[in-house]
């Protein structure tokens, strides 16, 4: 098995995600509409919006500092190689074992770390209700998604999202903590995305903004650049969720060409169904008050440590 | 009594005596303060030659093991201390508190401790002892009163009174020793020797001994400070001058202390008698921790330092109660340790006292800073009374403690509940009076450091290293004692 | 040697007088009348002590006697009541605790101080051990009175009782030597604490220690 | 080992000859000179000597009889070269922010002082020299912290420092005490021959946690902590947080895993219990605070916890024969623990320079520094987010390792355990994540923004000194993170001797990455990471800048239309902590908000007043210490009784022992 192939099939999945991920924006907006009997936008028109940005010139605040500048670029970068490090057809991919399931987590954490300290760089108070709420949710985010992770990898005797899926894939069953681990994996991924009910991704009223409030000050291919990592973030929770508990169609590495071709189009249906599933949530259930939030995700948490606890008296192992 | 030709016992005693005969003749405080020094001095040599070669024991004195160390101890304080008190009582004229007069009483009530205070080391008769320490505290009681301010005479008083009731008792008990002796060993002298009735200490009347321990133990515990027959101490400390002070502290309570340690040993060596040991705890425990508590409180700086005087009477006590040789070994090395130190401390709040103009803890502020060397000192001097390293009380502490928790874990914890309380008490105030905002006079301090360093100095290479020697010397004397 | 029963008779009438007349100090509640007291208790204890020199036939102990006599039962009591006149104490009542009270804390007191003594069962042969028990009864009651009065002087006295007890012990004690030394010793200090009345006009202040003084001079604040 | 002795023997003489040249000007860069060689010496010494095999001498100091017992293993070396190399960027540092020193002759003569005690501490092999350097190390540290004193809260600082100082010095006396047992003598090694029953042994446990607790900052015995370190000079604050902390850490290895023998499970409950504890609620204080380098103390408390987690899953795993993953634990812990030395030592750099440039350390009245301070701006950046735990940093590679050891966990035999660890586990992330929150409002508050004073607006970056010194340790935040398998293969000896175990050779792996247990189970690699995240940023910045815009327009920030925003209508550090404050604090530190609003036509202005409580504090100190105020004023009344009331004492006390005679014949 040559390195290129393997290669190959990195960079590829890559830029796949890259690809895809304005894409699943577009046709969560897309589906939305269609739930609001609204029409809506095209689902190709986050690429539009994406391009308009990137030409657009950048407006800078006169007292930002380099951070302002660069934070951006981090933040992409950082979202992006997490991306990568999931498995969305294929797994066992080249540099997979670079970094776990808690690596990634990690990476999201050093994104939002840098996106927040950027929001202060202004000094303004958009920047700052942004960051202050966004830490506040994220303490409590992470820990749940650490705890899913405690699940997951107790479970699957790993924490590298290959072999775990490899694991799923063979014994996956079912069980009472994996099912608790998936839905506070979802409860995570919606605060993760600012997705409703925690956040709206579609308000700039300023009791409500979170992420919204933190990128207020960005203006054009620093702002492109920070809708397509919160897309690619989107795309990566859903990928982790499709790899850990919907295993079925991925391919390991040195599969024939007619097993690519089915993985994908079996990604591409998981991918699909996520964004029906986000799109009627979304439609369904009210934004929350920011000071619920931490409920909803203290039961996130709470699930995470039953589902691990839960393992043992179960006899798990 | 009839002497071979030279005893260097006599000579100490007889340099004191003269010394005090001449001083009281001479006019210029100067002069006298000088001689003050070379008598002291002269009395150093002598009992340092006492290491060298020691008379044998005759039936009123005796050199031993034992008061060697106390006797050494005793005059190398009386030296530093007649150094320091040249330097001190200069100030005290020119402010006017002190008459040429009472300076040249002064000296001579200085000489006469000395002497009472060897004599009661050196005399191997319990009565000949008994009166030597009368002698040495009505002269420290004169001294403590020469201010003579309301408060010097009233501190005064309290001294004199509660010390003569101690002197009452403790005469008492040495008629009780006596009186347990006379059967086994005869009438007259030899009753009274030291020799003697440990020779005979399996054969003296236990009931007898027993009472009498009891009234030696209150009587000269009034002399050594253990609460609640303390009371005097703090007061003599804070109003006397303070050479008196140190000497007090230093050497006073010591000597009290040896002769309670001469008379445990025959209580305990005497099998049909109450076991010592948990009489002395008590006080001791007691003295330690009421004394932690009242450090607390203190608003005059040379009253805070007396109690902490009686804290660590009260962990000698203590520590000499548990015995054994590891505790006496411990208490030993602590007594000596605590009399350097805290006579070095009085030395440096003398001078801190003389410069600030006052006693009260709340006005003196910001020493570090208003004259460095002194606060410094100060601060190391506290530093090692509290029982930090370098120093030399930390080895001993540690040692009463750990030898302490072998035994009793509970009374260990006791005792290190009370140092916890008086280490912060101590700190508590050392905070204010060394660092922060300089209060009171800036005026330059012409203080004489030499005594000072000396002590701390001693203290810290105790801390350090202790010669083989030294050692071997202090676990003899600890297997004396029991 | 151990003595004629009449020896031992009158030995112990003089020691059991003593304890005695301690008590009749324990319930005088004024001065001058205490005083008196004071010099009967020395006078009996010089004659004790006469007795004790001339049964143990120790002619030194005679000094001793003397000096109780002369000194304690003559001069002291003398000087002490000048001083009560001079200083107007002479009509105050000055008992911290009430009479009664003390006498029975007093009783109590011999009665623990017999057995003590009485365990003792030494080759020292009765009379000691009587004559000890006897002493220690009245020190004790010397410090109970110290203990109970108010007044500098009676506190004096109380003092004064406790060192007669001390000597009757001391002379008590076969072939005890330094007795006589001793004494001396003790008469100075009494002297010494009569000077200071004297001088200083201490008066009650040693018995209170007033705050403002304290407050005032010492930084010490309650 | 002659280095290592004669390294102390010249830090003690530095601190000596100081006193002399106190006067001079050149004092403060000699002496710091010559503390920077010494330690780099003693550091090099001990990292190059690890493997080697044990060396034990005998001095004829200390006790007399036993005598001063040194010995150097593996464990020593890794503490020695911990100690050392904070020492070593300390004096760096101090070397230009010295200068700034107001009274430098309070500090000379201590620092070196203070530096001696710490290695002796790591070298002593008896009770008695331990206890020594042990004491005499708060001592210096102590005169340290008094350097400072004519500030108000100074004094109190010191005074609680020394007092929970010496308690806990008298903990671990008694610790030893039982360990050396009734007639056993204070050397180590006897101490070690000894053994002592369950119940013994869990007493000493509980003491030996209390004592090096207490050093170490483990809540509830911290709130000296949080006064002391930053009452200091900058660089002794670093040194006092990322070093002495270690060093008490350092005493409770040695006493649980060496001398103490071997361990029953139930020993690592302490350690998982109260490292949980003091991980969650450190952090938590610390947000709560807008001092710089209090925020920083506490900080400093939160990773005790972490690094006690991780000692307490070791000694669980040891207890259980699972030696791999103890190694794995152990490994994590003194990995955390050079790792915070690095990080911890970056930040108080960076607070020392802030406090020297604008002589502000409350975060409520700083703010865009990054400005005017761009280079130890970067260095903070990077420290915070090694200390917030987020790759490539050094801080993720060793809680990973702590995660990694935590997933272990369902080898061991206990229920109890199994059920306890993952808990632990919860309280390890969320200290992470809050870790993280703190530092985006430290960093945040500090550096960026708008200057909220004219000092913080007219600030200057620091001296070249402190500079080098901040760039070199955030340089091995990242170098450490990058290359973990480096320090992971060096610190295996000092792991190998105390559980008899280790990790699998990480330099076997290929791409330098990490296994802690096997490659397909989980494995790390900071440098791959790293270099994506490098790559790919860059080349989307390339991509864009050549592909779309680069063009810049300055503009004011959006101000919703209300010009002239005053600076103090930005986000503070207390606003910035609100949502936490009100999701966490409020049941933690029962912290409440008071608004008062004027009514309308009122001209006063609307205030709203926070109000927090320490619980701590509250519940377990103030009442001990009125108890003992409170019985100190009781008993001074005896100070003014009259002397009848003194002799009737006598007179009690008299009576009393009598009556016991007559009862006892």
């Amino acid at each position: 098995m040559g390195i290129t192939s393997a290669l190959a099939a990195q960079f590829g999945q890559m830029l796949l995600v890259l690809a895809l991920a304005p894409a699943l924006t577009g046709l969560t907006r897309k589906m939305k509409a269609r739930l609001q009997r609204r029409i809506g936008p095209p689902i190709f028109q986050p690429y539009r919006d994406l391009r308009r940005l990137f030409n657009k010139d950048v407006v800078l605040a006169d007292n930002s500092s380099w951070l302002f500048r660069v934070a951006p670029y981090l933040i992409f970068a950082a979202t992006w190689v997490a991306a990568a490090l999931v498995p969305t057809f294929q797994t066992g991919l080249l540099f997979s074992w670079a970094g776990d399931l808690i690596a990634i987590v990690a990476l999201l954490g050093a994104a939002r770390f840098v996106q927040a300290v950027a929001a202060l760089d202004t000094g303004t108070s958009f920047g700052g209700i942004g960051a202050s709420r966004e830490i506040m949710i994220a303490a409590l985010a992470e820990p749940a998604m650490i705890m899913v992770v405690f699940t997951v990898a107790l479970v699957a005797g790993s924490t590298q999202l290959s072999t775990i899926a490899a694991f799923m894939a063979d014994t996956g069953g079912l069980r009472v903590s994996l099912a608790m681990a998936l839905v506070a994996l979802i409860i995570v991924a919606l605060a993760e995305n600012a997705r409703i009910p925690v956040d709206n991704p579609s308000t700039h009223l300023e009791v409500t903004m979170v992420h919204e409030a933190m990128v207020l000050e960005y203006s054009g291919r620093h702002l492109a650049m920070i809708e397509l990592a919160a897309s690619l973030k989107l795309l990566l929770y859903i990928s982790i969720i499709a790899c850990i508990f919907f295993p079925f169609g991925l391919i390991t590495d040195g599969a024939g060409l007619s097993a690519h071709a089915i993985s994908l189009a079996a990604y591409l249906l998981k991918v699909t169904a996520a964004s029906l599933l986000l799109a009627t949530l979304e439609t369904v259930i009210a934004k929350m008050r920011v000071f619920r939030v931490p409920n909803l995700l203290g039961v996130a948490l709470m699930l995470g440590l039953l589902g691990t606890l839960l393992l043992f008296v179960s006899g798990g192992m | 009594m009839s002497m071979p030709a030279f005893s260097p016992i006599i000579a100490l005693l007889l340099t004191s005596l003269i010394a005090a005969a001449a001083l009281a003749f001479v006019r210029d405080y100067r002069w006298s303060a000088r001689l003050n020094i070379f008598a002291s001095l002269v009395a150093l040599l002598f009992a340092l030659l006492l290491f060298h070669s020691r008379p044998p024991a005759d039936d009123l004195l005796l050199a031993d093991d034992l008061n060697v160390v106390f006797i050494a101890l005793n005059a190398f304080v009386g030296f530093t201390t007649s150094v320091f008190s040249a330097s001190y009582i200069g100030h005290e004229l020119e402010t006017g508190r002190l008459t040429p007069g009472y300076l040249r009483f002064y000296h001579v009530m200085f000489q006469l401790m000395m002497f009472g205070m060897d004599l009661a080391l050196t005399a191997n008769n319990i009565g000949l002892m008994w009166v030597a320490i009368e002698l040495a505290t009505l002269s420290t009681i004169v001294m403590v009163g020469i201010y003579r301010t309301h408060e010097a005479l009233e501190a005064a008083w309290k001294y004199f009174i509660l010390g003569s009731v101690g002197i009452a008792l403790a005469l008492f008990g040495t008629i009780l020793v006596y009186l347990a002796a006379v059967s086994a060993i005869g009438e007259g002298m030899g009753a009274m020797a030291w020799t003697n009735l440990l020779r005979h200490a399996v054969t003296l009347d236990p009931s007898l001994l027993n009472i009498a321990f009891v009234f030696l133990l209150l009587g000269y515990g009034t002399k050594v400070g253990l609460a609640p027959m303390h009371a005097w101490l703090p007061d003599a400390h804070a109003e006397g001058p303070t050479p008196v002070s140190a000497v007090l502290s230093g050497l006073l309570l010591n000597v009290a202390l040896y002769a309670l340690l001469r008379f445990k040993m025959i209580v305990a060596a005497n099998p049909g008698t109450i076991a010592v040991g948990p009489l002395m705890i008590t006080l001791g425990l007691g003295s330690l921790i009421f004394a932690a508590f009242m450090l607390c409180r203190r608003r005059d700086i040379k009253r805070m330092f007396a109690y902490s005087s009686i804290e660590h009477m009260g962990i000698i006590v203590f520590a000499f109660g548990m015995g054994g040789p590891l505790g006496n070994f411990a208490g030993l090395l602590q007594m000596t340790m605590h009399s350097l130190t805290k006579s070095a401390i009085f030395f440096s709040v003398g001078h801190v006292a003389q410069v600030k103009g006052t006693q009260k803890i709340a006005d003196i502020r910001g020493l570090t800073s208003s004259h460095p060397l002194l606060g410094w000192t100060l601060v190391a001097g506290v530093a090692a009374i509290a029982g930090l390293p370098p120093f030399g009380v930390f080895m001993s502490e540690f040692l009463v403690i750990t030898s302490a928790f072998a035994r009793a874990p509970a009374l260990a914890a006791l005792a290190a509940f009370g140092l916890l309380v008086a280490f912060g008490a101590l700190l508590l105030r050392l905070g204010s009076i060394a660092f922060g905002e300089p209060a009171g006079p800036l005026t330059p301090v012409r203080a004489s450091y030499l005594p000072i360093f000396a002590h701390l100095s001693l203290v810290l290479v105790g801390g350090l290293y202790m010669p083989g020697a030294m050692v071997t010397w202090f676990q003899n004397v600890a297997g004396l004692l029991k | 040697m151990s003595p004629s029963p009449l020896a031992f008779d009158i030995a112990h009438m003089f020691a059991g007088g003593l304890v005695l007349v301690s008590f009749m100090m324990l319930y005088q509640d004024r001065l001058l009348p205490l005083i008196n007291v004071l010099s009967l208790h020395s006078l009996l204890l010089a004659l004790s002590v006469a007795w004790q020199a001339h049964i143990q036939d120790k002619p030194d102990l005679y000094v001793t006697a003397v000096i109780a006599l002369g000194f304690k039962s003559i001069v002291i009591p003398m000087a002490l009541r000048r001083m009560v006149v001079r200083m107007e104490l002479h009509r105050e009542v000055e008992v911290a605790v009430g009479t009664g009270m003390t006498m029975l804390l007093g009783i109590g007191l011999v009665a623990l101080s017999m057995d003590l003594m009485l365990r003792v069962t030494a080759g020292a042969n009765a009379l000691v051990r009587e004559d000890v028990a006897l002493a220690l009864s009245v020190v004790l009651l010397g410090l109970l009175m110290m203990v109970t009065r108010r007044n500098a002087i009676s506190q004096v006295i109380g003092f004064m009782s406790i060192e007669n007890g001390l000597i009757l012990g001391g002379a008590g004690a076969r072939g005890m030597p330094l007795v006589v030394e001793i004494s001396v010793a003790f008469s100075v200090l009494v002297a010494f604490i009569v000077i200071g009345i004297f001088l200083f006009r201490i008066r009650e202040r040693f018995d209170t220690v007033d705050l403002q003084a304290l407050d005032r001079f010492r930084g010490e604040h309650r | 080992m002659p280095i290592v002795l004669a390294c102390v023997a010249g830090l003690l003489a530095v601190s000596a000859l100081s006193l002399p040249l106190l006067r001079h000007r050149a004092a403060t860069a000699a002496v710091y000179s010559a503390c920077l060689a010494i330690s780099l010496v003693l550091c090099a010494a001990a990292v190059l000597s690890i493997g080697q095999a044990d060396s034990e001498t005998v001095l004829p100091l200390g006790l007399p009889w036993l005598g001063a017992h040194i010995r150097l293993d593996p464990l020593a070396y890794a503490f020695l070269a911990i100690v050392n190399f904070g020492a070593a960027s300390a004096s760096l540092y101090a070397i230009g922010y010295g200068r700034h020193e107001a009274e430098p002759a309070r500090v000379l003569p201590f620092y070196p002082a203070f530096l001696a005690a710490m290695n002796l501490v790591v070298i002593a092999d008896d009770a008695y020299s331990f206890l020594f350097a042990w004491e005499l190390m708060s001592l210096a540290s102590w005169a340290l912290v008094m350097a400072r004193h004519h500030a108000a809260k100074t004094a109190y600082a010191g005074l609680v420092y020394l007092i929970m100082a010496s308690f806990g010095t008298f903990a671990l006396l008694f610790a030893f005490g039982l360990l050396a047992g009734a007639h056993g003598d204070y050397a180590f090694d006897a101490i070690r021959a000894h053994h002592l029953s369950p119940g013994l042994a869990g007493l000493a446990l509980v003491l030996a946690v209390v004592g090096a607790g207490s050093k170490a900052g483990l809540v509830p015995l911290h709130v000296w902590l949080p006064l002391a370190h930053p009452a200091a000079p900058s660089h002794v604050s670093a040194l006092m947080s990322g070093v002495m902390t270690k060093v008490a850490i350092y005493a409770f290895i040695r006493v649980t895993f060496d001398l103490m023998g071997a361990p029953a499970w139930w020993w690592s409950l302490p350690a998982l219990l109260l490292g949980g504890a003091t991980a969650a609620i450190g952090v938590l204080y610390a947000l709560m605070e807008t001092d710089l380098k209090r925020v920083l103390a506490y900080s400093t408390i939160e990773n005790v916890g972490i690094i006690f987690i991780a000692i307490g899953l070791a000694l669980a795993f040891k207890a259980s024969g699972l030696p791999g993953a103890a190694a794995l634990a152990l490994t994590a812990a003194l990995f955390h623990s050079l790792n915070h030395m690095l990080f911890k030592s970056t930040l108080f750099f960076g607070a020392g320079s802030v406090i020297v440039a604008t002589g502000e350390q409350d975060m409520e009245r700083l703010g865009g520094l990054i400005h005017r301070m761009p280079i130890s701006s970067a260095a903070f950046l990077a420290a915070s987010m090694a200390i917030s735990a987020l790759p490539p940093f050094n801080g993720f590679a060793s809680e990973w390792l702590i995660f990694q050891s935590i997933l272990v966990s369902p080898q061991l035999p206990r229920m109890g355990l199994k059920l306890l660890v993952p808990a632990v586990g919860v309280l390890l992330a969320l200290a992470a994540a809050l870790a993280a929150a703190c530092f985006v409002r430290a960093f945040g508050a500090t550096y960026l923004g708008r200057p909220r004073t004219t000092a913080a607006g007219e600030a200057r970056e620091a001296d070249r000194w402190s500079l080098a010194a901040m760039l070199t340790c955030a340089t091995l935040c990242l170098l450490t993170g990058l290359f973990p398998g480096i320090v992971i293969d060096w610190l295996q000896p000092a792991v190998t001797v105390l559980v008899a175990g280790q990790m699998p050779p990480q330099a076997a792996i290929p791409w330098l990455s990490i296994v802690p247990i096997s490659a397909s189970r989980s494995s790390y690699n900071g440098f791959l990471l790293f270099a994506f995240v490098a790559v790919s940023a860059s080349f989307a910045a390339v991509v864009v800048h050549r592909f779309a815009s680069r063009m810049v327009r300055k503009a004011p920030f959006w101000d919703c239309g209300y010009p002239g925003l005053g600076v103090v209508a930005q986000y503070s550090a207390t606003s910035l902590a609100q949502p936490i404050r009100r999701v966490f604090a409020t049941v933690a530190f029962a912290a409440h908000e008071q608004a008062e609003m004027p009514p309308p036509g009122d001209l006063r202005p609307a205030s709203l007043r926070r109000f927090l409580r320490d619980p701590v504090w509250h519940f377990m100190y103030a009442p001990v210490a009125s108890a003992v105020g409170a019985s100190a004023t009781l008993l001074n009344h005896v100070q003014f009784f009259t002397i009848r009331r003194y002799l009737s004492f006598v007179f009690v006390a008299l009576i009393v022992l009598l009556v016991v005679l007559a009862l006892w014949g």
